[in-house]
């Protein structure tokens, strides 16, 4: 009866304790505040798999992830949510298996489906935050651009080499999108000498952690649409790991998506008129 | 003349010899003020060795889609773009996109 | 015998193919030094748990853990290794356990003991590189004390709340030392108005994954004794993450372990006439 | 009269009102040159409201051991500790040692 009229149950209150009592939490408020919210990741590899065990132990209540490749031996340098006897599993499989161990009081939907323009509005609805965890400018675009349809702030990441970027888009709608940031696709063959698509598993590691805090700053109202200003983080690990934060321009009038007069729109997403390998060109941009 | 610092992150140091941060003195083509479309010229005049490089770093005489470029950290369209008169001291780094994940 | 003359096996050049055709880590010759490479990681909680199985994944051979602590579920929302179904495991077998699957090319040793005076030099012998992930000044300074005695470097970090710090402690025996920096403990009873000690699971996890970048960047020779400087770096998750490198005074001379004359030796460690817990004093100093 | 920033780190926010960083005009007790110590001194006059709160600031006169002192990102015993004199401009960060792990 006692433990009925608690906001949580006594084992939640000994599992959050030590971050409800950090005074940036808020306690209480902001626990529930993480219980409520409802998280879509996007990729489980070398950026999802360090976020992810975050937001589940935080006690993010609602966790989707969206990744339709299987577990490589190839990967499990930085995709450390998987092991050597997950290969060939399904990665968003494998990531449910750890992460429903780490906290059952998590519910976590998996959609082993690749992401595309016909199937993302169906997976974004009913999610608060969207995180892209992907490894493709064209994912990256459309993502962005299903989040402006739907009025979604997304925590966007990337790392390649011993470096990495990070943003938040689309903040509470009012933020600038990717469209904003990348007007124009980069060309497929302007990246020929930049070296090849190798990474360092904890330079790519700690890319997605910093994901987690951004994504924690955002559910506890931390970042608000009075204190949000548009931002890009770089980091680098190696030769000094350095953190830097550029000041980005806000959301363009101009914006084909989130501007004034947007042709990028749920309709136009959805009839696949918007042709996002012929814009992005089908290279793997995976390397610059 | 003008002492600016230049950097190159995102991997685009491929290009500068594999140096990310250079220091410049500069000369506006007056000789007076020297804008970052100045220094642009200036980089891809005598900074790119290779002349196949040159793409990677410029598209239609403007720094290439897919690269941002900024001034004392703050995203170069809040600043006037290639219109940004340099002062000493001044840092402009230019960033490839990464897309890794 | 094609396999036999290869360096490693292809199942080894399959899993670490990413990390070695980034040019930092020198190919091959980088992977070779992380497969000889010995490292003791003291602490499987906060800051251990995110660190090691980049270690692991990276192919570090060898790796050793000390940590007598078992699970408990208020470790969770940042101790990532482990989970619910652990509780009341050994946390140093716990994190074996996810490592060994991660990858079987490494050779984990647990001591599931109180690191003391008495035992840290048995300990540590054998290892090159010790990780100081632990909690408390006394441990601090024993860690350091040991290791300046045996000429190991030590990545030492801590967290709290949103902010941590990392340094890279007796440097190939030339950078300062715990106590260069430190050369008087905090007296216990005057951090009684700092707030109390909750931490943020992806804050600390931050920490931790930088504590396996700089090890990754020490055993592949990116330091050297001619580019290392000493420093501090200090990490904020909360309002904006920032990340500031503060340029440090070296080994002081009149340091009582690193210095020239030094009185902190093996044999005063060794035969517990440095009374860390006296010099310490005995309050929880996890507070500040 | 100097205009510095002072920053609190690590947790020492909580005995200046949470605030991590301040922007002070400060002066000399000559009404010339201003110290880093002659900061210490200012802080501890004006900037600590409860009296207990001192201790966890200074010992023996100075900033109490576990506390680190950095002058523009520089530890300050490299750069005459109390003696420095500071500049306009310069930025003085007192940060706690954090032990958590
Ligand atoms: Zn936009
Ligand atoms: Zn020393």
């Amino acid at each position: 009866a006692l433990d009925a009229e608690l906001p949580m149950s006594l084992e939640e209150f000994s599992r959050y304790g030590r971050q409800m009592i950090v005074e940036d939490t808020k306690g209480i408020q902001g626990q529930i505040k993480l219980r409520d919210a409802k998280v879509l990741v996007i990729g489980a590899g070398g950026l999802g798999c360090p976020c992810l065990p975050y937001l589940a132990g935080a006690g993010v209540g609602h966790i989707g992830i969206v990744d339709n490749d299987t577990v490589e031996t190839s990967n499990l340098h930085r995709q450390i949510l998987h092991n050597s006897s997950k290969v060939g599993m399904l990665k968003c499989e494998s990531a449910k298996k750890v992460l429903q161990k780490l906290n059952p009081h998590v519910s976590i939907t998996t959609y082993p489906v690749r992401l595309g323009y016909s199937n993302a509005f169906g997976i974004f609805e009913g999610y608060d935050i969207v995180l892209d965890c992907t490894d493709t400018p064209l994912t990256r675009y459309l993502i962005s651009d299903v989040a402006v349809c739907l009025g979604m702030t997304v925590v966007s990441a990337s790392g390649l080499g011993t470096e990495g970027q990070l943003s938040i888009l689309n903040f509470q709608g009012i933020g600038p999108c990717y469209r904003c940031f990348y007007p124009t696709p980069p060309p497929p063959n302007a990246v020929s000498s930049c070296q090849e698509g190798g990474v360092i598993g904890p330079c790519i590691g700690l890319v997605g952690v910093m994901m987690a805090v951004e994504t924690l700053k955002i559910i506890m109202e931390i970042y608000t649409s009075d204190n949000f200003q548009p931002f890009l983080m770089q980091y680098a690990g190696f030769p000094q790991q350095t953190l830097r934060t550029f000041k980005m321009r806000g959301k363009k009038q101009a914006c084909l998506c989130c501007g004034d007069q947007p042709t990028i729109t749920r309709a136009s997403i959805t009839s696949g008129s918007i042709n996002y390998e012929l814009f992005c060109g089908k290279r793997n941009y995976n390397v610059c | 003349m003008v002492n600016v610092k230049v950097e190159f992150l995102g991997g685009l140091d491929a290009i500068f010899e594999k140096q990310r941060t250079y220091k410049l003195n500069v000369e506006g083509p007056d000789g007076s003020t020297v804008t970052v479309g100045d220094l642009i010229d200036y980089i891809v005049q005598n900074m790119i060795k290779n002349d196949k490089d040159k793409e990677v770093f410029i598209e239609n005489d403007t720094i290439r889609p897919g690269i941002l470029t900024l001034i004392n950290d703050t995203d170069w369209e809040l600043e006037g773009e290639k219109e940004y008169v340099l002062e000493d001291g001044d840092i402009v780094s230019f960033t490839s996109t990464l897309h890794g994940g």
